[in-house]
C-alpha cells in the first residue's frame, strides 16, 4: 500500500516538476525585456556574458560581492546539495558510473556540511531581526524541508539503516513503471516524502530562482546599447507600424 | 490536469500489473550452512555495524567467536567459479560484491582480508573453545541482563 | 601621507596564465597521488628504513613556513610597529595558503588517504601528531578570525589586538608542536633533543620571512604595485637577523650533541663523513641557505638592489628545504643504535646508512603542495581586499622605529 | 578434525544458533553482540606475555624463527627495502672482543610502547595482557609509530597485499609487526610460531610464558640467570628479554 502511494507520489512529484519547470521557463522566456538594464560594469560581448552567467552559477558571484556570510553559507550548502545529488545517481542506474560510485564516499560528509550550512541559514532568519522582519512563512518552509531531508538521510546513514537494495530495486522499477515494495523505514518514508514535496513546489516556489538566473536581465544582456540598438519585439512591430 | 492525472493512474495500474516488480532485484548468491537465525534482511542491513563491532572486540580484547568471525562469513557464503574454485573479490560474483556494486558502496575489508576461505584454518583444528555451550549460553543471558 | 588602500587583484592575462601553471601543478600531483594511492608506496622512494621522504620535507616546509609568514602580522598588531600595518593581510592569508598547501601534502601522502576522516575523529590524546591536527585546525581558525578582524571595518583595536595575541601564541604552540613531532622521538639519535622546538621556531622565522618577502615582491612585480623600498629593506634587514638566529640554533644543536656521548657517532655522520647529508648541511643548510644570504641582507645597498633580496630569500628557502631534509632524512639515514659497542649486521638494514633515493613522483607531489599554496594565496588577492595599492615610501608610517 | 570434535562443535553450532534465535524475540539489534560481549575476552590483564632468548643457544646460521613467521603471517622479504619483516636476525660482533653473537629481533612488547604513544588514531595500541599491536582497521599508514620504535620493529605495507591468512590480515597502507601470535594466544596455543619452530630446530632459545605468573617458566628463567632489555636506558620495560648477549 505505502508503496503504490508513494510511486504514485513520485510520479505525480515529477510530472509536475516537469512540466511546472517547463510552463516557467516559457514563460520567462517569452517575459518582454524593453530595455538594456545589465549591472555595470557587465559583458560586452556574449561570450562575456556567458563567463560572468558562468560564474555566478559555479561561483555565486554577486552574492559573494555583496555579502560574504550569507555567501559562505549558502556555497556551502548548494556545493554540499549538488555532492549529495550526485551520490544518489546510485539508486537510479542498474550499472552505476564509476566516477558516482568514486565521491560517493565523499557524499556523506557533504550531507553534514549541508546540514550545517542549512541550520546556519535558518539562525540566520531567526536571529537577525531584520531579516526575520521580511521573512515569509515559504522562507522557513524551504529550509525546514531541505533540514529535514538532510537529516533524515543521515539518520539512515548513522542512526538506523534501511535496506539500500530494496530501495534501489524499487527506484529502478519506478524508472520502468513497476512497483516493487518500499521498505517501510519510518526515516526513509520521511525522506522521500519530503523530496516529493520539494519537488512539487518547486515550480512555484523561491527555489525557481535556479533557473530564473538565466533569465534576469540584469545578468544575461550584454553592455552595447551604443553600438547596437535595444529594441523589444513588440516595440519593433510598433516602429514597424509607424513607417508604414 | 485532472483529467491528466486519472490518465496517469490507469496507464500505472495497466503497466504494473502487466509486469512484475522484482527482477531489478541483485542475483544474491546462495549461501551453504544454517540460515542466519537474524534472518536476512536483518543481515542486510545490519551486517556492517555487526562486523564493526566484532572487529574491535576481537582486536582490541581477543574475543576470537569464531562463529561470528569474517572467516565464518567468508566460508560460508563462498562463490565458485566453473572449475569450482572459490571467486575472489576480484569477481563480480563474489557474494559481498553483488550488493556492494549494486548499490556503489566502498567495500574495505578486502584490502587486508583475504576474500576466499583459506584452507584448512591452521588455528581452527587446535582450536580449543574457552567457553562451553553452557557457558555460552549463560554469558549471552549475561549479556541481555545487561 | 595618505591612507593605505587595498583592493582585490584585478583579472590579467598575466595573472590567469600564472593560476593556469600553478594549476597544471596541482593536476600533476593529484595524478601523483591517485597513481600512489592504487600503487601503494612501492612507486616512491620511500621504504622500511626512510619511511618519510621528499613529500615530508616539503610538508614540515610548509608548515613551518605558515607559522612564520603569520609574524609579519603580528609584528604590526601584537608589537604595534604600524610600518608593518598595510601587509599584514596578506601576511595572514600567506599563513593560511602555506598550512594549507603543507597539510595537503601530508595528508596526501598517508598510506590510508581514504581513511583520513579517522583522523579526524580518532584521537589518542598521548600523540602529538594528534595536538597538532588540533593545533592546525585551530591555527586555520584563528587566523581566519584574525584576517576578518584586521579587514572589516569598525573592529575595535582592542579586539584585534587580541585576536593578534591569541593567533600569536597560537602560533608559537603549533611550530613548538612541529618541532617536538622530532623532539620526542627518543629512539633515534638525530632526532631525540628539546633543542628541535627552539631550532622550528627560529627556523619558521626565517623561511616564513623569506617566503613571504617573495609573494609580496612577486605579486608588486605582477601586479604593478609598491612595496615601500623602506619597508621592503627593513624586513630584509629583518630576515637577516633571523637567518642568523636559525645559524645560532644550528650550532647549539650540534655543539650540544657533541657533548652527548650517545650522539657523538651521529654528529660525525651529519658533519663530517655522511656523504650527501655532509654535502648537504655545509654546503647546502649552512653556506647557501645560511651565510650567502647573511652576506647579501645585510650588504649596504640592500635599498637599490632589489634583486639581491630576491636572490637572498630565495636562497633562504632553498636552505630551508635542504635543512629539513637533512633533519628528516638525514635522521633516519643514520642507523639506530640497538646494540652499543657492537658491530650488527641483518637482513634489515642494521648498522648500515639507510639508503634512499626519492622518485620524481615525490617531488612533483611537493611542488604540488608550493602550487597550492600559492594558488590559494593568489585566488584569496583575487577576491578579497588584501593587497595595499599605495604603498610608497611616503605612506608607510616609519615614525615609529 | 576427529569426528568427535566435529560433532561437539555441530552441537555448539546449533546451541548458539538456538540462543541469538531466541534473542530475536527479545530484543532484535543487539543479538549476536550479546552474546559475544558476554564471552571471555582473551587478553587477560592478570596476564602479560614475554619472551626469553638465549643468544647462546641461537646458531648464526639459523633462522627458522623467521621463516616460521614468515610462513605463519604470510609476509616476505625478498631483500628490497621496501619488504616487511616483522622478526630479523641480527648478526653481533663485539668491536672489542671481537665476539660473535647472533640473536633475533622483533616488536618488544613494551609496557610503555613509544609507538602507542605517538600514533594519532590510536591505532597503535597495547592490549590489556600486554601485546603491542596495530588495529589495522584505524592505522591511516602515517608510519609516525615506525619513527618513534627504537627496534625497527615495524614495517610498511608498500604493496598490495592477496592471499593473506585469515587469522593474520595485511594490507597495503598500513603499518604492520610482530604480534606475538595473538591469533594463537587467544586460540589457547599459549605458544608462538617462532618459539615453536625454535624448540623444533632442537636449539630452544626461546621461552615464551607469563611474566606475571612466578612460577612460569620465563619467570622463573628470568629470576634465576641474568637477563637484559634492549635499549634499557629508555626505560621503556620491555616484553622481550635477551641473556648471554
Amino acid at each position: 500500500m505505502i508503496s503504490v502511494i508513494y510511486a504514485l507520489l513520485f510520479y505525480i512529484a515529477t510530472l509536475l516538476l516537469v512540466v511546472g519547470l517547463a510552463v516557467k521557463i516559457y514563460q520567462y522566456a517569452k517575459t518582454p525585456a524593453p530595455l538594456k538594464i545589465p549591472t555595470m560594469p557587465a559583458p560586452l560581448t556574449k561570450t562575456g556574458v556567458g563567463f560572468r552567467l558562468f560564474r555566478e552559477v559555479a561561483f555565486f558571484e554577486s552574492l559573494f560581492k555583496s555579502n560574504k556570510w550569507i555567501w559562505l553559507f549558502g556555497y556551502i550548502f548548494h556545493l554540499a546539495l549538488l555532492l549529495v545529488l550526485l551520490r544518489h545517481i546510485r539508486y537510479f542506474q542498474s550499472d552505476v558510473w564509476w566516477w558516482v560510485a568514486l565521491i560517493q564516499p565523499i557524499g556523506i560528509y557533504a550531507g553534514f556540511a549541508m546540514f550545517l550550512a542549512l541550520s546556519a541559514l535558518l539562525l540566520r532568519r531567526i536571529i537577525i531581526a531584520r531579516i526575520r522582519y521580511i521573512s515569509s512563512p515559504s522562507d522557513y518552509l524551504m529550509l525546514l524541508l531541505l533540514l529535514g531531508i538532510a537529516a533524515s538521510g543521515l539518520a539512515m546513514k548513522f542512526v538506523s539503516h534501511t535496506d539500500i537494495i530494496a530501495v534501489k530495486s524499487y527506484m529502478l522499477g519506478l524508472l520502468s513503471f513497476q512497483i516493487g515494495d518500499l521498505p517501510t523505514h519510518p526515516a526513509l518514508l520521511i525522506h522521500l516524502g519530503a523530496v516529493a514535496l520539494l519537488m512539487i513546489i518547486f515550480p512555484i516556489s523561491k527555489l525557481l530562482h535556479g533557473v530564473g538566473i538565466f533569465f534576469s536581465p540584469t545578468r544575461n544582456q550584454v553592455d552595447n546599447s551604443r553600438e547596437k540598438r535595444h529594441i523589444a519585439p513588440w516595440a519593433k512591430k510598433l516602429e514597424e507600424g509607424e513607417d508604414r | 490536469m485532472k483529467r491528466l492525472l486519472v490518465l496517469l493512474m490507469v496507464a500505472f495500474t495497466l503497466v504494473s500489473t502487466s509486469t512484475l516488480a522484482g527482477d531489478l532485484y541483485p542475483d544474491i548468491p546462495k549461501a551453504t550452512g544454517k540460515p542466519h537465525p537474524e534472518g536476512n534482511e536483518y543481515m542486510r542491513i545490519n551486517h556492517m555495524d555487526m562486523l564493526k563491532h566484532d572487529r574491535d572486540t576481537v582486536v582490541r580484547q581477543g574475543v576470537r567467536d569464531e562463529d561470528n568471525s569474517l572467516a565464518q562469513c567468508i566460508s560460508c557464503h563462498v562463490v565458485k567459479d566453473e572449475d569450482n574454485k572459490p571467486v575472489t573479490i576480484k569477481s563480480e560474483e563474489h557474494f559481498c560484491r553483488v550488493c556492494h556494486d549494486f548499490a556503489a558502496v566502498k567495500l574495505d575489508c578486502f584490502s587486508c582480508h583475504n576474500s576466499v576461505p583459506t584452507t584448512p584454518l591452521q588455528s581452527s583444528a587446535l582450536y580449543p573453545h574457552s567457553n562451553t555451550e553452557l557457558d555460552g549460553l549463560l554469558a549471552y543471558l549475561e549479556g541481555v541482563a545487561k | 601621507m595618505e591612507r593605505i588602500k587595498y583592493s582585490e587583484l584585478r583579472s590579467t592575462p598575466k595573472l590567469w596564465g600564472l593560476l593556469a601553471i600553478l594549476g597544471a601543478f596541482i593536476g600533476a600531483a593529484a595524478l601523483t597521488v591517485l597513481y600512489i594511492e592504487h600503487h601503494g608506496h612501492i612507486v616512491t622512494g620511500m621504504n622500511n628504513q626512510i619511511v618519510w621522504g621528499v613529500p615530508h620535507v616539503f610538508a614540515i616546509f610548509l608548515i613551518v613556513a605558515a607559522s612564520g609568514s603569520l609574524n609579519v602580522s603580528s609584528i604590526g598588531s601584537v608589537f604595534g610597529k604600524q610600518d608593518y600595518k598595510p601587509v599584514a593581510r596578506l601576511s595572514s592569508l600567506l599563513a593560511m595558503a602555506l598550512l594549507m598547501g603543507g597539510l595537503a601534502v601530508l595528508v596526501l601522502d598517508l598510506g590510508r588517504l581514504d581513511r583520513l576522516i579517522i583522523a579526524m575523529t580518532t584521537y589518542n590524546f598521548k600523540s602529538i601528531f594528534a595536538w597538532n591536527v588540533l593545533l592546525y585546525t585551530g591555527f586555520l581558525g584563528i587566523v581566519a578570525i584574525y584576517l576578518y578582524a584586521q579587514m572589516a571595518r569598525g573592529v575595535h583595536s582592542f579586539a584585534l589586538k587580541t585576536a593578534g595575541m591569541v593567533a600569536f601564541l597560537w602560533r608559537l604552540a603549533l611550530t613548538t608542536g612541529t618541532g617536538s613531532i622530532f623532539g620526542w622521538l627518543v629512539a633515534r639519535n638525530g632526532y631525540d633533543a628539546a633543542i628541535m622546538a627552539p631550532l622550528f621556531i627560529a627556523m619558521s622565522f626565517s623561511f616564513g620571512l623569506a617566503v613571504f618577502m617573495l609573494t609580496m615582491i612577486g605579486t608588486c612585480t605582477l601586479t604593478n604595485r609598491r612595496y615601500a623600498v623602506e619597508l621592503r629593506t627593513r624586513q630584509a634587514r629583518l630576515l637577516g637577523l633571523f637567518v642568523a638566529v636559525v645559524l645560532y640554533f644550528t650550532l647549539v644543536q650540534h655543539v650540544s650533541n657533541l657533548y652527548v656521548v650517545e650522539h657523538q657517532a651521529f654528529e660525525r655522520f651529519i658533519l663530517l663523513r655522511g656523504g650527501i647529508y655532509t654535502w648537504l648541511f655545509w654546503l647546502g643548510q649552512v653556506f647557501i641557505g645560511g651565510i650567502v644570504p647573511l652576506i647579501l641582507l645585510f650588504h649596504p645597498r640592500l635599498d637599490v638592489k632589489k634583486g639581491l633580496v630576491i636572490l637572498a630569500a630565495a636562497l633562504v628557502v632553498i636552505g630551508g628545504l635542504i635543512q629539513l631534509y637533512v633533519i628528516i632524512i638525514g635522521g633516519q639515514a643514520f642507523p639506530l643504535e640497538i646494540f652499543p659497542g657492537y658491530e650488527v649486521s641483518s637482513s634489515f638494514s642494521d648498522g648500515i646508512i639507510n639508503k634512499y633515493s626519492p622518485t620524481y613522483l615525490e617531488f612533483v607531489l611537493g611542488f604540488g603542495g608550493m602550487a597550492l599554496a600559492t594558488a590559494i594565496t593568489i585566488i584569496g588577492m583575487k577576491i578579497l581586499r588584501i593587497m595595499p595599492v599605495n604603498l610608497s615610501d611616503e605612506n608607510v608610517d616609519i615614525t615609529q622605529v | 578434525m576427529s569426528k568427535e570434535k566435529i560433532a561437539n562443535l555441530q552441537r555448539r553450532n546449533f546451541l548458539k544458533s538456538g540462543a541469538a534465535l531466541a534473542s530475536v524475540t527479545l530484543a532484535s539489534g543487539v543479538t549476536l553482540m550479546a552474546l559475544s560481549q558476554g564471552a571471555a575476552a582473551s587478553a587477560d590483564p592478570n596476564i602479560r606475555w614475554g619472551l626469553l632468548i638465549d643468544t647462546n643457544k641461537c646458531p648464526s646460521d639459523c633462522d627458522d624463527c623467521v621463516s616460521a613467521c614468515s610462513n605463519e603471517h604470510g609476509w616476505e622479504n625478498n631483500g628490497l627495502l621496501t619488504d616487511p619483516q616483522w622478526i630479523r636476525k641480527v648478526t653481533l660482533k663485539d668491536k672489542q672482543t671481537g665476539r660473535e653473537n647472533s640473536l633475533p629481533i622483533m616488536c618488544q612488547h613494551c609496557e610503555k610502547p613509544p609507538c602507542v604513544d605517538v600514533c594519532p588514531t590510536g591505532a597503535s595500541f597495547k592490549r590489556a595482557d600486554g601485546i603491542v599491536l596495530v588495529d589495522r582497521h584505524i592505522c591511516i599508514g602515517c608510519r609516525y609509530c615506525m619513527m618513534a620504535c627504537p627496534f625497527k620493529a615495524r614495517s610498511f605495507v608498500h604493496e598490495k597485499v592477496e592471499g593473506q591468512k585469515s587469522y593474520s590480515p595485511r594490507g597495503k597502507g598500513t603499518v604492520e609487526g610482530c604480534n606475538m601470535c595473538v591469533h594463537k594466544l587467544d586460540a589457547g596455543d599459549g605458544t608462538t610460531a617462532c618459539v615453536q619452530a625454535c624448540s623444533a630446530s632442537g636449539n630452544g632459545a626461546m621461552i615464551f610464558g607469563d611474566l606475571n605468573d612466578e612460577n612460569s617458566e620465563i619467570s622463573q628463567a628470568l629470576a634465576n640467570y641474568p637477563s637484559v632489555e634492549l635499549r634499557d636506558d629508555l626505560r621503556l620495560n620491555l616484553g622481550v628479554r635477551y641473556s648471554n648477549i
